[in-house]
């Protein structure tokens, strides 16, 4: 039954750290750029300010405007619940794998472009085509870089992987250089972060996600911006668990698992301070090299996958 | 009574009667009468022989084995259901002034003669007179494909004549090589040309002579069967004449041809023992099928069209018969059946469809299903049946043939497939506009029989479906007849 | 007459058949075409009677007076006819040079007793080679039909054929049965009886007797050219 | 002769649907008596299909011999587990395509060749899935071919029907004769055409490899496999939406049941060879793929549907090549998974490509256009429609918690578990392969954005889309069955495998749930009892999928977070939409199809290869633009460079040859002259 708590929580604290860590990174970016910053509660108060506002809906928005905002972020917490971040076996965690953890967050997805097309302005269907086309090429590359661990530990799901990782002495193993690298750039593709995408700026004819969220106001905003938020973290714990999992709790103990809620805050800091010096140095890409940027990632993790099968396994 | 004499005679006396009748409704009628008379004397023919293996008669002038007793059925059944079209088909032509009552007449009594050249060449035992019925048929279709006496129908004429005279001279040199060799051994009278003795004695005949005789023979009745090189007559004649004299040429005439020359097969198999006829045979069918098939694809006359699907069926059967395993052999008579039905069946379609149109030009022909659906479907159907698809009986002696293929020449099966698949797409190609879409504004409403149509389809869709257990056993037979060589 | 003797006639009527199928084959003039024609009919109807003579096959000389009668006499009266009525006797291009059709056929020839060669094993001399030259002869008046332009010397290389396969009949086989014969014969008389028809069909028709302008009737125009 | 419940369903099944084909056309003059039979039969067909699908699943089938045929060859029909479920593939559609057909056909003007056509073309498929010997097999394909092109130019007033027709025609001709060639391969070798037969008989590796590539492109064309799949984006629009259902749904499949059939069945897994699983992956993967992109630039509604079913057939064969591979390397318990995998997948794109045809029809129905360009805010129009489209729309995207996600889940498993192959090559193959089909995937839930977004939302394109009507309850209940089938296959799984096992069974002599229960049985926390919850194909340590679980949870955190969130008897404001400012936007502004898909086009420009045309109308001054107009056409590369050539090449010899048919006299007389030198030259 103490798994089931650590779950519940495990669960809760992915919601709710995702604005936390969101605020972290806006403000250490801030720093970065020689500014102040608005603090690393702000996207709390923000979200809380939206949800008191009064939605108004464009005239002829359907029922699939109103309901994927529910949808998006029901469907990225129920992906963020499965990924162990604290604890190793959560009863949850075997709900899902960690394909069907990527289809999860392309349901959302779905109904997010879907939303984009549905009040009919030409943002909404730009937003959409471009959010749909490349994540049409930078799912195939995470699940590539996925499948380099999943083929290893013979598994797919995220538990057996991490305990394999564990378990197995610690190799220089190229495969899972070239993964991470291009696990690394899918994330940063996915969650929408400079070079890719730019959550901060609207109305610019190169923006991507922001342009189908343009019509939302209200709580529907507030339950989009958050799931984008816990996105990130999803991410960033998952590089965390299939990488750098060295530190998360085996067993379903306070103690064990308050430690690893430590090093797995420890783990992210590292990540999102990465994420934001590269998000500082480095300018948004053109829009039309972004399928050169996700097809490099494509082709990292192939080679992965190729040298695993040539030189781990075989050797 | 005599079964043959009374098969025989009918349709030479009726041509006799018709050259004398003058009224057309009523030659018309007679026609039809005749004809009737002969399927019916044709059928118990064949109902004496059943159950038996072969027959003599008349000093062993005549002969009915499992061979060739479904074709002298066949034969005096298109030949009535043909009468039965031709009934107001002609009338239509009576009318539009196409061809005057003299010529009628000549029609209905050259038609009965051409029956009775077909009938006495399926039923004869002698290879002379083999040869003298072929020549008697092809002379009667002459005379009926000019029977318009436009231009083209006397230059098809004269083609038709020039080319299967020729071709037939040859077949007659052949004839004589093979009396040269077999006087020797059964001596200098009738008996050296009594097919079933030169069978029995096949193994005496010296292979040389046969050897030569045969490829006399193949270029003469090939040329009558259709066979490329040889097969230039045949689209013209097919074109020019009137249209029940399509639909008998296509389906009759060209049988008888590619029958004589399955006999001749058969005592050359027997003499050589080797398989220079079956190849020989084999070759003409492969190079007549692709060119057919290939040809089909630039036309512009409907009826020219469906002669070259005939030289592409023809083409199959020889080819099947030259393969000489029973269930090529097998294969090959049940498309002679079924291809005889359906190609005249297609035949009286198209001869419709042209009255309806006023033209045989098939860019002209259009929007058959709505003018007439009748007649569109039936051309549809029939088309469909052609080009092999079942449940038709075509596609079962198609696909038993390829079947026969693989199993003793897998790498024939190649050019076999892609020419069965290129002559189904030139079909289609131009089936499909004319049945489809919109009549042009001329379309005219004819007097229309259909039911021959409809009963020719509706036996190739039994054979299709499920043979009878004779006709199989004939087939059978024949097939281990024709295979067997002198055996 | 002894039956080597009568082997030895045979033997050059053989020879004859073979030189006037040359002469078909060289001729130009429609007329001497014809005479030649009817010489070879002539020719045929004496090999017949030598052959019933040394065979003792009786039924040969009916054989014999009906070739002479048909071939000899009918045929060349009808085909004489037809050219005085049509007026075609002007002397006509043939479609090849004659001296190139004259190689073709001494080719044909020599190829002809070449294929005929492996029955020598069986058969004597004698009908070895009257069925080459048989063989040639027919070959030689195909040739002629391939050759020719107007349509009555093709109906003359055609029946220039049926009179070889007379003659590969009667000289190498000693005729063949007479219900045979008979039946060949009139086929050949209504064939004949037919050309007749066409050519005056064939002239009011086209007004030419040149097989070419006929053909045109039969080209079929696409509607895309 | 052993008679079972299944063979009697199944044969009833035959008896009513041949019942339609001959009663129907009868009722030519009392259209509305003539719909409701056909209907009803074909309905109850569907019905009595399943129950034999299911009954010879569970039980065992029988066989029966009928007198049709060759007197020494009769029919042989017989029920097996694999064509027990493939009866049930038919079943499950033609069941709710009865349905919807009854409302979809009420203004059909010409009814009576779709009474004589629609049956036979059911019962066509029926026998090809019941044939017990080569000789039916063949007739029953070449029926169902033959009808089905009857049914494709059923609309032949307009001439691309026509064209689409004949292409057709064309290459299910090629197809029959290929599959032809394949049974007469094998029978060559064993000498009988009785199936029985031939699973016994011993086939010569070198010819059974002939007739797997017979067999391979035969069944491959009329699956639509690339570059064979030429007549499908042309054949599938032009026929009228409920065949098009069918076609797509069920026909292509019935090509993929043949394929095993032959290949799986008569020949058998021992028969195979390590090239043939890698051949079927290759075709599977470059169908899967140039089927999406092709997909993506097409605007006709049901073109882009008929392209997507040629991914969808690259998917089923992706499986199949797996399994296939490793059935070959000799993993039996993982070559059962890769075929259960396949046969899911067939089943569910039957069922969302039905739908999905159905609801193209809908849409066709009302606005009278298959031109997405012209659509657009259908949902407000037809809700039911919209609804039930998205289903399939989520469906075929393999999203959960919807059925075109588990198959492609356990295809992703078979590939992830297969262990080392011999050979670099095949070694690449299954990852390649694998990520081509997550590729797919992406690419068309890309797609199906496009179309649901172009099609049912925004504002309306044209005056037709704008005063479209929900169609009749008939038509939307034909839509509901296998929407309601997509989600219970999508989340219960688990119940659905054990029935799928005994397939594999019958074909490899193992299957997954005996190698499981034998094995470790290591099935963890999961006891037997929760079985049905989750999907643990090979054990749940390595993989599991628990799409109940995540459906509930998703329901409930939604439904909490809603809850929590909804105002409670506040109106919801409406107002202009915000547009960046600037509402006053043209419904033509919109993204439309063509946009949607413009950066895929940019991206795979070399790989479409458009033809743009861009054409500006000015006054006086280049600045002065009037009226800007833009085109652009991909068309398919297959067609333009294979088919096209072809067709090309035959008119050119056709040309050639009737040159040669107008010569003179003198030539002919000529060629026999030459052919008897020849042939006495040559053979004495």
């Amino acid at each position: 039954m103490s798994s089931m708590f650590f779950q519940c929580l495990q669960a809760m604290l992915m919601l709710l750290m995702a604005p936390v860590l969101a605020g972290f990174l806006s403000t250490l970016k801030a720093r970065l750029q020689n500014r102040h910053g608005a603090g690393i509660l702000q996207p709390w108060r923000d979200i809380r300010k939206l949800f008191g506002k009064e939605v108004v809906l464009a005239e002829h928005a359907s029922w699939i405007f109103r309901f994927t905002p529910y949808i998006v972020f029901t469907a990225t917490a129920m992906a963020a619940s499965v990924v162990p971040a604290l604890l190793l076996d959560t009863p949850l965690s075997l709900t899902a794998d960690v394909i069907a953890l990527v289809a999860l967050l392309g349901l959302a997805r779905f109904f997010l472009a879907l939303a984009g097309m549905d009040i009919g302005t030409a943002f909404g269907g730009m937003g959409a085509s471009r959010e749909m086309t490349f994540a049409a090429l930078a799912e195939p590359a995470m699940l590539m870089s996925v499948f380099v661990l999943a083929i290893g530990a013979h598994s797919t799901n995220l538990t057996t992987m991490i305990s394999h990782t564990l378990t197995t002495p610690l190799l220089i193993q190229p495969s899972i250089a070239f993964a991470l690298v291009a696990m690394l750039m899918v994330a940063i593709a996915e969650a929408g972060r400079i070079p890719i995408d730019n959550p901060t700026t609207h109305l610019e004819l190169t923006m991507i996600h922001e342009a189908m969220l343009l019509e939302y106001s209200g709580r529907h905003l507030a339950l989009m911006e958050w799931a984008s938020m816990v996105k990130l973290l999803l991410f960033s714990t998952l590089i965390i668990d299939l990488f750098i999992p060295w530190g998360i709790s085996v067993e379903s103990s306070f103690i064990g698992v308050l430690l690893a809620f430590v090093i797995w805050l420890l783990k992210l800091i590292v990540l999102l301070v990465a994420l934001a010096v590269l998000e500082t140095s480095l300018a948004k890409l053109r829009l039309f090299e972004v399928p050169q940027y996700l097809g490099t990632a494509f082709v990292l993790a192939f080679l992965g996958l190729i040298l695993h099968y040539m030189l781990e396994v075989g050797a | 009574m005599n079964f043959f004499l009374a098969t025989l005679l009918t349709p030479l006396i009726g041509g006799v009667l018709l050259a004398m009748i003058r009224n057309p409704k009523l030659a018309a009628k007679l026609n039809v009468l005749t004809s009737c008379v002969t399927f019916t004397f044709s059928l118990l023919l064949a109902f004496t022989v059943l159950g038996k293996d072969s027959i003599h008669a008349m000093n062993d002038w005549f002969y009915l084995d499992a061979y060739n007793v479904f074709l002298v059925s066949l034969t005096a059944f298109v030949g009535m259901t043909t009468t039965i079209f031709s009934k107001p088909y002609m009338q239509h032509e009576l009318e539009i002034g196409r061809v005057n009552e003299r010529r009628i007449r000549l029609y209905h009594s050259m038609y009965q003669l051409f029956q009775f050249g077909m009938l006495l060449g399926f039923t004869t035992n002698n290879i002379g007179v083999l040869w003298v019925s072929l020549e008697l048929a092809t002379l009667a279709t002459v005379l009926l494909v000019s029977l318009y006496r436009t231009p083209a129908a006397i230059a098809a004429a004269w083609k038709y004549f020039i080319l299967c005279g020729m071709g037939i001279a040859l077949a007659l040199f052949g004839t004589i090589l093979v009396f040269f060799t077999s006087s020797m051994v059964l001596g200098h009278g009738n008996e050296a040309l009594t097919w079933s003795l030169l069978h029995a004695n096949a193994s005496d005949l010296d292979p040389a002579v046969m050897g030569i005789a045969f490829c006399f023979l193949m270029v003469g009745y090939g040329t009558k069967v259709g066979l490329v090189p040889m097969h230039a007559w045949l689209p013209d004649a097919h074109g020019e004449g009137p249209t029940p004299v399509s639909a008998v040429l296509s389906g009759l005439l060209l049988n008888l041809a590619l029958y004589a020359l399955v006999r001749f097969k058969m005592l050359v198999d027997g003499s050589t023992n080797t398989d220079m006829a079956g190849h020989i045979m084999m070759g003409f069918g492969m190079i007549s099928l692709l060119v057919a098939a290939m040809s089909l694809h630039k036309q512009t006359d409907i009826k020219r069209m469906f002669s070259f699907s005939s030289i592409e069926h023809m083409a199959l059967m020889t080819f099947a018969f030259g393969l000489g395993t029973p269930l090529a052999a097998f294969a090959a008579l049940l498309h002679m059946t079924v291809h005889s039905l359906v190609k005249s069946g297609i035949f009286f379609t198209v001869g419709h469809a042209a009255q309806m149109m006023g033209t045989q030009k098939m860019s002209d022909i259009r929007g058959l299903i709505y003018h007439y659906p009748g007649i569109g479907w039936g051309l549809l159907i029939g088309t469909a049946a052609i080009a092999g698809f079942p449940p038709f009986g075509v596609f079962m002696s198609e696909f038993l043939l390829f079947t026969a293929t693989i199993e003793s020449y897998p790498w024939l099966a190649a050019p076999l497939l892609l020419g069965l698949l290129i002559g189904m797409a030139g079909l289609f190609r131009f089936v499909q506009p004319m049945v489809y879409g919109e009549p042009p504004e001329h379309a005219k409403d004819v007097r229309v029989n259909m039911i021959p149509v409809y009963v020719h389809f509706g036996l190739a869709l039994l054979l299709g479906l499920a043979i009878p257990a004779f006709l199989s056993d004939w087939y059978h037979q024949a097939a281990s007849l024709i295979v067997g060589g002198g055996a | 007459m002894s039956s080597m003797m009568a082997q030895q006639i045979i033997d050059g009527l053989a020879a004859l058949t073979l030189l006037i199928s040359f002469a078909l084959l060289a001729q130009h003039r429609m007329l001497s075409v014809l005479h030649w024609f009817a010489a070879q009919g002539l020719l045929l109807a004496i090999t017949a009677a030598v052959v019933a003579y040394s065979s003792g096959e009786h039924e040969l000389y009916i054989s014999a007076i009906m070739t002479l009668l048909l071939k000899g006499l009918l045929l060349p009266w009808m085909l004489w006819r037809v050219i005085r009525e049509l007026h075609v006797h002007r002397e006509v291009e043939p479609l090849l040079n004659s001296g190139v059709t004259m190689v073709i056929a001494v080719a044909v020839t020599l190829f002809s007793f070449h294929v005929i060669q492996p029955i020598q094993v069986t058969a004597d001399l004698v009908t070895h080679n009257s069925m080459a030259i048989a063989t040639a002869c027919v070959l030689l008046s195909m040739l002629m039909m391939i050759t020719r332009k107007k349509a009555i010397t093709q109906v003359i290389g055609f029946l220039a054929v049926e009179n070889s396969l007379f003659f590969a009949a009667i000289g190498a086989t000693n005729g063949m049965p007479l219900v045979v014969e008979i039946g060949i014969a009139f086929d050949v008389l209504i064939a004949a009886l037919i050309f007749g028809l066409f050519f005056f069909q064939i002239r009011d028709t086209f007004d030419s007797m040149e097989i070419d302008t006929m053909n045109a009737s039969l080209v079929h125009k696409d509607d895309d050219e | 002769m052993m008679q079972s419940l299944a063979l009697s369903v199944a044969l009833l099944a035959c008896g009513s649907v041949i019942m339609a084909a001959i009663v129907a056309p009868m009722l030519q003059h009392q259209q509305n008596i003539q719909r409701a039979l056909l209907c009803g039969l074909l309905g109850l067909t569907g019905l009595l299909a399943c129950a034999a699908g299911f009954s010879g699943l569970m039980n065992d089938g029988g066989n029966i011999i009928l007198p049709l045929g060759l007197p020494w060859l009769p029919m042989h029909l017989r029920v097996d587990m694999l064509g027990a479920f493939f009866l049930l593939v038919i079943g499950v559609l033609v069941f709710p395509v009865a349905i919807y057909s009854y409302g979809y056909l009420k203004h059909e003007q010409r009814l009576t060749p779709l009474a004589i056509f629609l049956p036979l073309f059911v019962l066509g498929m029926m026998g090809v899935v019941l044939a017990d010997d080569a000789f039916s097999f063949m007739i029953f394909w070449e029926l169902m071919s033959v009808s089905s092109y009857f049914l494709v130019t059923h609309e032949h007033q307009y001439i691309e029907n026509r064209k689409a027709g004949f292409i057709y025609l064309l290459m299910a001709h090629m197809a029959g004769l290929l599959i032809m060639g394949s049974f007469a391969t094998i029978y060559a070798s064993t000498g009988s055409f009785e199936f029985a037969a031939m699973r016994d008989a011993e086939i010569a590796p070198l010819w059974a490899s002939v007739a797997f590539l017979l067999a391979g492109f035969g069944f491959g064309t009329k699956a639509g496999v690339v570059p064979m799949h030429g007549w499908l984006p042309d054949a599938h629009p032009v026929a009228p939406s409920n065949v098009s259902a069918l076609m797509s749904g069920i026909m292509l499949k019935v090509a993929i049941f043949g394929f095993i059939r032959i290949t799986w069945d008569l020949m058998g897994s021992g028969d195979f060879q390590w090239w043939w699983g890698a051949l079927v992956l290759a075709a599977g993967s470059s169908s899967a793929i140039s089927g999406v992109l092709m997909a993506l630039q097409q605007h006709d509604l049901k073109r882009l549907l008929a392209y997507h079913s040629i991914e969808n057939i690259g998917i089923i064969l992706i499986a199949l090549g797996l399994a296939m591979l490793l059935a070959e390397a000799e993993y039996p318990t993982l070559a059962a998974l890769g075929l259960i995998a396949a046969l899911y997948h067939t089943i569910n794109h039957a069922l969302f490509k039905g739908l999905l045809f159905m609801g193209a029809g809908a849409v066709l129905h009302s606005t009278g256009s298959r031109n997405m360009e012209a659509m657009g805010g259908l949902i407000h129009r037809m809700p039911w429609t919209a609804a039930l489209f998205l289903v399939a729309c989520i469906s075929i995207s393999a999203l959960p918690p919807f059925n075109g996600f588990v198959s492609e889940w356990l295809i992703f498993q078979t590939a992830l578990m297969a262990p080392q192959l011999d050979g670099t090559l095949l070694t690449a193959m299954v990852p390649f392969s694998a990520a081509m089909l997550a590729l797919a995937g992406a690419l068309a839930a890309t797609c199906f954005v496009k179309v649901f977004g172009v099609v049912f939302l925004g504002h309306a394109r044209s005056a037709c889309a704008a005063e479209a009507k929900e169609v009749d309850v008939w038509m939307k209940l034909g839509m509901a069955i296998p929407a309601l089938c997509c989600l219970l296959l999508g989340v219960l799984p688990a119940l659905f495998i054990p029935l799928l096992d005994r397939v594999p069974y019958t074909l490899l002599g193992t299957s997954l749930l005996s190698t499981l229960a034998s094995g470790s049985g290591s099935a963890g926390q999961t006891s037997t009892a929760l079985s049905w919850l989750w999907l643990t194909p090979i054990g749940a340590a390595h993989a599991s999928y628990s799409a109940p679980i995540i459906l509930l949870g998703m329901l409930v955190l939604g439904g909490l977070v809603f809850w929590w969130l909804h105002p409670k008897g506040i109106v919801i404001r409406r107002s202009k939409m915000w547009s960046c400012g600037n509402p006053h936007t043209h419904a033509r502004m919109q993204y439309n199809a063509t946009s949607f898909s413009q950066p895929l086009r940019r991206i795979f420009w070399d790989v479409y290869q458009p033809e743009e045309h861009e054409h500006a109308e000015r006054r006086q001054h280049k600045l002065l633009t009037t009226r800007v107009r833009y085109v652009v056409h991909v068309s398919d590369m297959a067609v333009k460079h294979l088919y096209q050539p072809i067709g090309r090449f035959t008119l050119w010899i056709a040309k050639a040859l009737r040159h040669e048919h107008q010569r003179d006299i003198h030539a002919y007389l000529a060629y026999t002259f030459a052919t008897i030198l020849f042939l006495l030259a040559a053979f004495t």
